[in-house]
């Protein structure tokens, strides 16, 4: 016997934690864009979606983020940090890969000083992931040995029953566990089983490609540059990664005050490198494609043992050339043999 | 740091009575890099600037902002005070708090908030204000004069006997212009010929003058103290060097039906021809699309005949290239073409003809030597009428302008007719007689009263023929009924319009020109004689209609202002012009395109090797008049425009 | 012989005769819908080669790409009408040598790739005139309207929440053949006119911006629109300046080589009805 | 009763023309509404669009730009060129939704202060009547206060 969620009582859920002074977060799809908003009810969410365009990195990670006022006297220059609010917020039907995400970037934002920006919302949130059962042409979590039912970042996990009616409903952390206990009455105890989760095919063998990306034989190989040409230099697989995490400062105000704001930046904007002096270390889009890949699956390991990737699958899912992650490793990883 | 000094004026009562200046110094003085504000009653007076120069040197000061009134007021003064304190004078902005402030406002307190917004703006622009030099271009001290008629040759002659240069440019054969076909002139009835002829002379025999006849510009380059202008002589077929101008091949010539253009049709020229008797230089030209030897290689009568062989078939067109630091227009005008008035017949009946043929008609000169005989048959017009506004005030028609000298010599030629046919008689039909300068109205008056100019104050609806004359039938507004006049000749005042060519040649050298073609100067009142494009200047009817004394005053002002520019080697110009910034223009030339001045150029930015890596805009400082349409076209915000920046203006909205 | 077929073997002979040193063009991609540019420098290459009625991006792109032309030799690439408009465009503006171009024409007509006969810009003159005769778009035209017919606060409401949802990732100008500045304007940051963080304000103001540089630019080709991840309705607003520059100049982007920039000119008597 | 709303209006003007005008106004003391601020141009062909958008989010209530008749551009065509860019930019704004009644465009030459004085009159009158530029303005409160989460 295992709890579960059931969706008729989905409404009572998010009704409970409403009064307990969370916000509930969870796929919405409007303006002909999915992302996670703030819902009131069931209704508004769009739970059978394979993956929402945008990654719940947003609400942890803003794409832009005040980060103090200034106000210039005559002398000198008042400022006032602007920290997030103390907001609880549940986000509920979290992808496992998004999840994962959160837990892959928490090191980044954690290893030298605590990054408040981030942790104060982290810290705040309690996530609520649905496993998968489907997957679609793009899912690549199993090749970066993730699995569609990965439990990496979440505090309580749903798999959907077999008879489509609910949820079964486990608690993986702390607060995961609060949480379903603030709505204990609501969940119920039941023997339904749960839906087998998706078989996500493994699309190219990432240790091959690490062993590839290893070796500084291949920072200049030819390969970059193949594989690359049709690389139009925009930040759409970026800014769609939930854990790609670079971003630049910004002061922006009048002659009087101002604010500080941080900003998503990409690596494969011609501008991220640009020195001063006009000199661009990565000069190439090769060269900055190049820089993404052993970032996500070199560098980052190095720092902090696990690649920057969590499968979503969003860079080739949304790139307006057709080009991404699984192409790149599946190339690197038959270069490997 | 910006270290940057404020001075509110009073300017008497005119801005204190309406801005708290007190106020504005408090909140001034409050702002980020003021580091003085002081007010005083009249700044731009000598205590007011010595104030702000002991500022300037006291407080080392990087910027000045003095708010008073507008900068087309006492923005030099200002630039001079900052510059006797060792500031660049460009590090100034003046916060114009009068004219647009205490001035228009009666509010107090609304006129303070406003004074302190516009003050503390012009302290953000001024911070970011860059040190500017002026430009120093050198000035080629040779003039160019544009038109040989009286205009162009006054201008060339003034400013050859001051001791400069001057190349002047005439397209047709000779210079003379229209003048040399008038009879007589208004008011004084002298002889045409014989006023300007001498001129003439003077102006080919002028050792700084040097005359281009039969040439016509190309093209015109550069910038004012630095134009190069080519220029396409024609080919004459006669040397200009040997020709003694005797006369011979033009006697010898068997072409001889050629309606000559300088008698209006009314007398005929040979193919090698001088356009007048009088003609300056005195050297024939070959018509090459009448001359039997041009069109099938015989005859060469002409060349056979000259005995100093001065005929050459070969030459062809040259074009020659002429450096000139200043450049006058005096390209003229034409006659309205008559033809659109269908109802008046001209073209259809011989004997309705222009003001012009009929100053054709009366020169001693002219096709009939003086005798005023009509086209058709050359008998003597026993009534002639005249009318007035054939073309001018007429929206509908014409043109809406007044052509100005048509009422003149219509009186002329009523006058000129009544001298030369004793019992003829006159008929004007007029709308308005303008006759408004020295000895003009006593000139009219002169024509009705002892020359019984018979004055119709009325339009002419209809000029027809019957039975063998012709029927002038028109109103008489002054007695209320229509009229009909039998005359023997009809003479229509036609209205003078620019050159045909004018607006393609206003194009060419780059200068304004209005809906008709007459080109623009840069104030109608007080630039009358300038262009919008410095060093190139107006003069004669070109510019709009004008009389004979009209186009010679203006010529010596067009050349007084040369003088005035020749009197430096260098030329001091504003500072503000345009900067390409050359690592991120994207050579486009979009900015190309745009630049009303052409002062945009292509450069190549080459590597070390001399290999070219890239082409970008490039903005001749000599040219630029920095108007700044580039840099709002710029998509990659690649120009810039030195004391208008992009910094400045942001700075300065930003501050608002 | 079908069209690839046809183009597959006019690129091979292209390739082996040394007359161009790469073609650009669409290959197979990620999915079975799916199309992406792909680069042949071989004949034996070709084979990759596919176009049928899903190859719908504008490549000419690709053919400002840093580099790419300087050698003097030549490219081919597979073009739509709209494509060959912006090769137009692009040699107006100085971008590349319309003679380095050897385009494989092609339209879609019922998703059916059908070839146009031509290769070089300027043997397609007819192919413009007749898309410029056919006008613009009637779908984007009513779909635009809708706009026209509403407030204008409500379309203040219905842009800000699009651009709301935009993320600076450029997209759209990465895309775009027209955004070849190597240094955009959004990126000048002495002084920053446009906000380059991604709040509403600062979407507005790029949006808006860029939308004001392609105004007698933009061919329509849609790809900003179909690249733009946060589903951006960005072919309204394109249309919209496209509308208005015929309008009001009688003004179609790309019609030649030596078109010059609508807003680069001016006619004495252009339309100013609006100016008080 | 509330203050009336005073809107703010920034003029973007050439300094041969509109800006002589706006002088002549006030040599010839003629009185008008205190809302406009102005920012002198050498020419209207050096205004940019992207002024006016930061016009705006400065809390401009409306914006004006103004410049020389055509014809009489003391640079003899940056008015023309000018005009194109309002044309398009004009079209542009008020597809986005910015009331078109808030930004304006005139010719006002150096002799004309009586329509200058007006003009602002009128102007400022008509901007009352809409009201504060709230839209457009929120969207700069919204990026100054904190984030929402």
């Amino acid at each position: 016997m295992t709890r579960i969620l059931l969706k008729n009582k989905l409404d009572e859920c998010i009704a409970a934690w409403r009064s307990a002074g969370f916000s509930v977060l969870a796929p919405v799809k409007r303006n002909d864009l999915s992302r996670f908003e703030e819902v009131e009810r069931s209704a508004d969410m769009a739970l059978d979606l394979q993956i929402t365009e945008r990654t719940i990195k947003d609400h942890f990670f803003p794409q832009t983020e005040p980060l103090l006022r200034y106000t210039i006297k005559k002398h000198d220059l008042d400022s006032q940090e602007m920290l997030p609010p103390d907001i609880r917020r549940v986000f509920f039907g979290v992808r496992p890969c998004d999840a994962s995400g959160l837990a892959i970037d928490d090191p980044l934002f954690g290893w030298d000083y605590k990054d408040q920006y981030w942790f104060k919302r982290r810290d705040n949130a309690v996530i609520v992931t649905i496993a998968c059962t489907t997957s679609d042409d793009f899912c690549m979590c199993t090749s970066v040995k993730l699995a569609p039912d990965s439990t990496k970042g979440s505090d309580v996990m749903l798999r959907p029953l077999q008879n489509g009616t609910g949820w079964q409903v486990e608690a993986l952390s702390d607060r995961g566990t609060a949480l379903l206990d603030s709505v204990s009455s609501i969940l119920q105890e039941s023997s339904e089983t749960p839906a087998p989760p998706a078989s996500v095919p493994v699309k190219f063998d990432v240790d091959k490609a690490m062993e590839w990306l290893a070796d500084p034989a291949n920072f200049e190989s030819h390969f970059w540059k193949e594989i690359s040409l049709r690389c139009i230099g925009c930040g759409s697989c970026t800014f769609l990664c939930p854990t790609c995490h670079c971003f630049d400062i910004q002061d922006e105000g009048d002659t009087y005050t101002g604010i500080r704001r941080k900003n998503w930046d990409s690596c494969s904007f011609t501008m991220f490198t640009m020195h001063t002096s006009g000199h661009n270390p990565r000069n190439t889009q090769s060269t900055r494609w190049r820089q993404r890949i052993m970032h996500k699956f070199n560098y980052y390991r190095g720092k902090f043992g696990v690649n920057s990737c969590s499968g979503c699958g969003r860079c080739t899912r949304q790139c307006p050339v057709d080009m991404g992650i699984t192409e790149t490793l599946q190339a690197i990883s038959n270069l490997q043999g | 740091m910006a270290k940057i000094g404020v001075f509110v004026c009073h300017c008497g009562e005119n801005i204190a009575s309406m801005v708290d200046t007190a106020n504005l110094v408090a909140a001034i003085s409050e702002h980020p890099g003021v580091e003085i504000c002081t007010e005083y009653k009249y700044f731009c007076s000598d205590p007011g600037q010595e104030t702000v120069k002991r500022a300037v040197r006291e407080h080392n000061l990087t910027g000045v902002v003095v708010a008073a009134c507008s900068p087309r007021m006492h923005e030099q003064t200002f630039r001079k005070a900052c510059a006797e304190a060792g500031l660049n004078p460009y590090m100034l902005e003046l916060a114009n708090i009068r004219e647009q402030c205490s001035w228009v406002h009666t509010d107090k307190d609304e006129a303070t908030a406003k004074a302190i917004e516009i003050t503390r703006s012009l302290v953000e622009k001024v911070k970011r204000n860059n040190e500017l030099q002026p430009i120093s271009v050198p000035v080629t001290r040779r003039a160019m004069v544009i038109g040989g008629g009286i205009a162009g040759i006054q201008a060339a002659l003034d400013i050859a006997s001051a001791g400069r240069e001057v190349v002047l440019v005439e397209r047709e054969p000779s210079i003379g212009g229209h003048m040399s076909q008038i009879s007589e002139t208004f008011p004084t009835l002298d002889c045409s010929q014989c006023i300007l002829t001498p001129r003439m002379v003077e102006a080919v025999q002028h050792p700084n003058i040097t005359v281009m006849t039969y040439s016509e510009v190309e093209s015109v380059d550069g910038y004012i103290g630095n134009f190069t202008v080519k220029v396409r002589r024609k080919a004459r077929y006669v040397r200009m060097e040997t020709c003694t101008g005797c006369g011979d091949c033009i006697q010898k010539c068997p072409v001889k039906k050629i309606p000559s253009e300088f008698e209006c049709g009314l007398g005929n020229r040979t193919a090698i021809y001088t356009p007048f008797a009088q003609a300056v230089p005195n050297v024939p030209v070959i018509d090459r699309s009448r001359c039997t030897y041009f069109k099938n290689g015989k005859c060469a009568i002409c060349k056979k005949t000259c005995q100093i062989d001065s005929i050459d078939f070969d030459q062809q067109d040259t074009i020659e290239s002429i450096e000139v630091g200043a450049i006058v227009v005096a390209t003229g005008f034409q006659v309205q073409d008559t033809s659109l008035y269908g109802e008046y017949g001209y073209g259809r009946y011989k004997d309705v003809i222009t003001g012009l043929h009929f100053e054709r008609l009366a020169s001693a000169s002219g096709p009939t030597a003086g005798k005023i005989k009509r086209p058709s048959d050359g008998k003597e017009p026993e009534t002639v009428v005249f009318i007035q506004c054939a073309g001018s005030r007429d929206a509908a028609k014409g043109v809406k302008y007044c052509s100005k000298i048509c009422c003149m010599y219509t009186a002329k030629h009523a006058m000129l007719y009544a001298h030369k046919v004793h019992h003829g008689t006159t008929k004007i039909f007029y709308m308005d007689i303008r006759a408004a300068g020295k000895g003009y109205d006593e000139f009219t008056r002169r024509a009705i009263e002892e020359d019984q100019a018979g004055y119709v104050r009325g339009r002419v609806s209809k000029v027809f023929e019957q039975n063998g004359k012709l029927i002038v039938r028109g109103v008489d507004m002054l007695l209320g009924r229509p009229v009909e006049v039998e005359a023997d000749m009809v003479v229509l005042a036609t209205a003078m319009v620019p050159q045909p060519d004018a607006k393609e040649f206003a194009k060419k050298i780059g200068i304004g020109y209005d809906e008709y073609g007459f080109f623009n100067e840069a104030h109608l009142k007080l630039r009358p004689v300038e262009t919008a494009t410095a060093g190139i200047y107006l003069a004669g009817a070109c510019q709009s209609p004008k009389d004979i004394p009209d186009s010679v005053a203006q010529a010596s002002a067009a050349a007084a202002k040369i003088l005035g520019l020749f009197s430096r080697e260098h030329l001091e110009r504003e500072p503000v012009v345009a900067l390409v910034s050359d690592s991120t223009c994207a050579g486009c030339w979009g900015c190309v395109t745009a630049c009303p001045y052409n002062a945009i150029d292509r450069r190549d930015i080459t590597d070390r090797n001399g290999n070219v890596i890239k082409r970008v805009a490039s903005v001749n400082p000599g040219l630029c008049q920095g108007c700044g349409t580039c840099v709002s076209f710029c998509r990659s915000n690649s120009i810039d425009l030195a004391g208008f920046t992009e910094k400045q203006i942001f700075a300065e909205v930003m501050a608002l | 012989m079908g069209i690839q077929v046809q183009f597959r073997k006019e690129a091979a002979e292209l390739l082996s005769s040394g007359a161009v040193k790469l073609v650009i063009g669409y290959g197979e991609g990620s999915t079975p819908e799916r199309r992406r540019p792909v680069f042949v420098r071989t004949p034996a290459e070709t084979e990759r080669l596919v176009l049928d009625g899903a190859c719908v991006a504008n490549l000419s792109t690709y053919l400002i790409s840093e580099g790419l032309l300087s050698d003097g030799k030549n490219v081919a690439v597979f073009l739509k009408p709209d494509g060959i408009r912006s090769i137009n465009i692009l040699a107006a503006e100085a971008q590349l040598n319309p003679e380095q171009v050897v385009i494989f024409g092609f339209d879609i007509e019922n998703g059916e790739a059908r070839p146009l006969a031509g290769r070089k810009a300027s043997d397609f003159t007819q192919v413009v005139e007749a898309a410029k005769a056919a006008g613009l778009s009637p779908e984007l035209q009513k779909e635009a309207e809708r706009l026209d017919h509403i407030s204008a606060a409500e379309r203040f409401e219905y842009w800000k929440e699009q651009f709301s949802k935009c993320i600076k990732c450029y997209a759209c100008r990465q895309v775009c053949p027209m955004c070849y500045c190597r240094r955009c304007i959004v990126d000048v940051n002495q002084p920053q006119w446009i906000n380059t963080s991604s709040h509403t304000l600062g979407n507005f103001e790029w949006n808006i911006v860029r939308a004001f540089h392609l105004a007698g630019r933009c061919v329509a080709c849609g790809g900003c629109d179909r690249s733009c991840p946060v589903n951006i309705p960005l072919r309204l607003i394109n249309h919209r300046m496209a509308k208005e520059v015929l309008d009001a100049f009688d003004y179609y982007a790309g019609e030649s080589t030596d078109q010059k920039p609508v807003l680069a000119t001016f006619r004495q008597d252009d339309p100013e009805t609006f100016i008080l | 009763m509330s203050e009336p709303f005073e809107p703010k209006i920034v003029a973007f003007v050439c300094t041969y023309c509109t800006y002589a005008g706006a002088d002549l106004a006030g040599t010839s003391r003629m009185k008008y509404a205190s809302n406009v601020r102005i920012v002198r141009l050498p020419c209207t062909g050096r205004i940019s669009p992207m002024f006016i958008l930061k016009a705006l989010q400065k809390g401009a209530d409306g914006v004006l730009v103004s410049g020389c008749h055509p014809g009489d551009c003391h640079f003899a065509q940056g008015n023309y060129h000018a005009r194109r860019r309002w044309t398009v930019f004009r079209a542009l704004l008020a597809f986005t939704g910015i009331p078109e009644q808030r930004i304006r465009f005139s010719w006002i030459s150096a002799a004309e202060g009586a329509k200058f004085a007006e003009l602002i009159n009128s102007l400022t009158e008509d901007i009352r009547k809409l009201g504060p530029f709230e839209q457009y303005h929120e969207l700069q409160t919204v990026i100054e206060t904190q984030s929402t989460y």
